[in-house]
């Protein structure tokens, strides 16, 4: 795949190589459980614990307070459906935002069957969640208030370090969804104040199938996976070693190397938004146009349909998605644009780059170059003119 | 995901464009849907002398008004009727589960500029009655 | 680890090599994210369905009929309350055995403080459900019949069929928690008439960290993991794609290479057993003598502690496993060695040595030479005589 | 998961064994907690001259039991009852959390002994007094 122009890092990111490297050996000499008791089964435990070390460093934690899971979604419904079943006798009231990605949205909706009531914040037309509508929306028998830290489509970065504050201040738990940013934007547990936080690390170069819950001290969260004594006892399953190792080098090299990376992503990001703009008519710019994550560029084309713009830059080879009702076979575009207030025939013309430690500026170069044709061919094609 | 077929159809789209003073128009969907099409038709002795489309649309959506254009092509009006959603996706060695409703759009595009070319012929009728 | 001697197989197991190598591409090539549009997920997206045609093969199944999850604890997990939440308006009650992992108790015990039924069937001495008990223990609001296909511990085959052919009848939804028998033993959801059914790579030479439920057509079951529609819209996450892969590549190896496996297994078994019983004295076998999985070996020595045992064994570069409740640190012995009925003094001593594909006749000849010093030197040093 | 020390002390125990006609005598545990422990003390001069001990249970119960005859060999009587739970775990380098409860048993096992000590000068000065 090397001649490929990959852009879809907020959907996934290949591996890198020094952490394929270190999880190599974890398959088939360190194999052991880390839970037994021999020393086969200490290697791998050691491995396991100097992950969580390096993972409780990327996002300024204790290292006992990070849990490993199977990925982010596990981490959003445990943190969502775990938090309600702890807290319930206080109370049934879950805040969160209508930008959510699915994976902490579903499990409020699945509550909301069984019993929970569930405030969805509106965003401005930037996507940005309004402190003070948190705030205002904190009632007596609030017990959890949900907010990504960036949006996965949009790319807008949230201001969660006041919903921090309103929170600390109300008792509420809260969980900030931090999937899209950790390892690939600053993450401070303790400046957001936040109570939980998810992430996954196959969204900073690590391996699929692992993530991790931050869990401040002292929060109280019923389990999802029940079972073993795995994760002193919170989460069960037998550990995904070299996954855990995969993900915690992962984040030592995102430590080491983010500063640099997010420099590069931001300016070829502006320039392919630029680009984008400048080349083609009739296109917007989703998202807010500084609060936003180094990778991300979210555009709506309007009179085109993006599924087949990304069918045409795919025969181009390049990646990247789109928000189009046609591209997961719904009728209705993503709940985000929508959420923006961008109307839905235009949202269906909605792509989304998104750049990674790879990105090049000839590959920026390239898009810019063959886009502006797709476009047009297509919107040659149309009735609507 | 797509099949070779709709890959080469929506690359290369058959008789796209709009027929002047066509014989009978069909529009179907609408940009909210994210679907939209227009079919025009031109009808010699009952039968499809030339078809044309414009799509905006997914990929499924442009290549299946594409391959219907093609099957269409040619044939009587009562047998282009009976062209059907699951002939359009076999014509086009299947679609996707989930992309199976812009093969109906397809369909229907047809159908409607058909039963619009029936309707003028019976208006012109009426207006010959008339005379 | 060339020089280790390995029996602890249940616990978990090596990758085979030829696993590792066919998961090696999906970091760094075909990294893309198997539900996107593009061709470089297709790829990704191929291999899963590959991978979930093998395992379907390996169960008998169809291959629609597999959800891929982050292991066998999520799997038994999801079975169980996902199953609870789908049929709760039918009735509340659960029945499972005494016996089961924790992964498919715990979710139970859940259940119970939220207001459902549990029965917890006992098992005779040698580990075995009795199917008139299930018939027995289900009533009109019976919905869910758990029961394991193999004890992990003790390695008594369960008569799932014929608990299989009653669940049938009652109209009850039935659960088999396979994590030990798949890739390992022969199992066949249709002869077995299951519903559900859990497995996990890790315990036959696949990665950790990725496992399967197998749903039959049309069982209702609501989702653990919600978010985005992966999977049918039944378990959201990110599909774990090297993960699944080699779970795949370890279902074909299983499909090829299980009775010859098991036959040497089963030799080597009753050589260990036979080995342990005639040398050393007090010893007694746990679980049934012939229903009972080909690489499990259950022992409890009486009057030396287990943990102790292993701790010398280690030594020796021999890696087992035991249900003396010191292994974990809790106080009491494994509740499946109790479920049996043996004393809480014997289960303290109990030893499992579980064989695998590579283990050897030198290496059962080495354990059976130094076990009984190490028993004898332990039971010098006490005063219990 | 144990230290150096730990395994130290598993492997070569100190002064495993029962003194004949031992001044003291303290058995902890039972069979059915998994630990079970019996230390035998012969005492000079207010003095532990000599102490030997028997275990059942696991690496860390011999272990604790064997350093803590270390620790208790010499010393004053009152002061090996200061002997703590602590100072045990942290003479083997420490102990994993979930076995804290072993370094308890041996203390327990030695306070037991030299009490038992004590009862025996008792009833033996008892009976000199009857004399
Ligand atoms: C913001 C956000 N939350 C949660 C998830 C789910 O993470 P995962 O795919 O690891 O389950 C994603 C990505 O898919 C995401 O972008
Ligand atoms: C019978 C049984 N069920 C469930 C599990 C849990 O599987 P996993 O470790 O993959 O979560 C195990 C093994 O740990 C097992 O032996």
């Amino acid at each position: 795949m090397d001649d490929l122009i990959y852009l879809d890092h907020a959907a996934t990111t290949p591996v890198h190589p020094l952490v394929r490297q270190a999880m190599m050996l974890y398959h088939t000499e360190y194999y052991g459980n880390p839970e037994t008791l021999y020393s086969a089964g200490g290697a791998a435990n050691e491995a396991v614990e100097d992950a969580r070390r390096k993972v409780a460093a990327l996002i300024n934690c204790d290292p006992s307070e990070i849990y490993f899971t199977g990925g982010g979604t596990e981490a959003d419904n445990w943190a969502v459906k775990g938090t309600a079943y702890a807290r319930e006798k206080k109370g049934k009231h879950i805040v969160t935002s209508a930008i959510e990605h699915h994976a902490a949205l579903e499990p409020c909706h699945f509550l909301e069957k069984r019993g929970f009531d569930v405030t969805r914040l509106p965003v401005d037309s930037d996507g940005l969640v309004t402190p003070d509508d948190v705030k205002k929306a904190i009632r007596k028998d609030t017990i959890l208030v949900s907010i990504m830290h960036a949006n996965n489509e949009v790319g807008t970065v949230e201001p969660v370090e006041e919903i921090g504050k309103i929170t600390r201040e109300a008792g509420v738990a809260f969980l900030v969804d931090a999937v899209q940013t950790v390892g690939n934007y600053p993450v401070d547990v303790q400046t957001m104040g936040c109570d939980m936080l998810a992430l996954s690390a196959h969204k900073f170069y690590g391996p699929k199938g692992v993530g991790a819950l931050y869990l401040r001290k002292g929060t109280r969260l019923v389990q999802l996976l029940h079972g073993g004594g795995q994760e002193g006892g919170k989460r069960a399953g037998t550990h995904n070693v070299h996954g855990i190792v995969g993900m915690g080098r992962a984040a030592e090299i995102a430590m080491e190397e983010m500063t640099p990376v997010m420099e590069q992503e931001t300016e070829l990001r502006d320039r392919l938004i630029e680009g984008i703009l400048d080349g083609i008519p009739d296109v917007r710019l989703n998202g807010h146009a500084t609060r936003r994550l180094p990778n991300n560029v979210s555009v709506c084309v309007e009179k085109v349909e993006g599924e087949a713009m990304l069918l045409s830059l795919d025969m181009k080879r390049i990646c990247c998605s789109s928000g189009s009702a046609c591209t997961t076979g719904s009728l209705e575009p993503s709940h985000v644009l929508l959420a923006l207030g961008i109307p839905v025939e235009i949202a269906h013309g909605s792509l989304r780059f998104s750049l990674g430690r790879w990105t090049t500026e000839e590959q920026i170069n390239y898009v810019l170059e063959v886009l502006p044709a797709i476009v047009q061919r297509l919107r040659g094609m149309s009735p609507v003119k | 995901m797509y099949s070779k077929k709709v890959m080469d159809h929506f690359t290369n789209p058959r008789n796209v464009g709009v027929i002047e003073d066509a014989d009978g128009v069909g529009e179907v969907g609408n940009p909210v849907c994210g679907d939209m099409m227009k079919i025009t038709i031109r009808v010699n002795n009952n039968t499809i002398a030339d078809i044309k489309f414009q799509t905006l649309g997914c990929g499924a959506a442009i290549a299946t008004s594409s391959i219907l254009t093609e099957m269409a092509m040619g044939k009587r009006l009562d047998e282009a009727m009976k062209i059907t959603r699951d002939a359009v996706a076999q014509g086009l060695d299947g679609l996707p589960p989930n992309k199976m409703h812009c093969s109906n759009l397809a369909a229907d595009g047809l159908h409607k500029a058909i039963e619009d070319y029936y309707a003028r012929q019976e208006k012109r009728g009426k207006g010959n009655a008339k005379k």
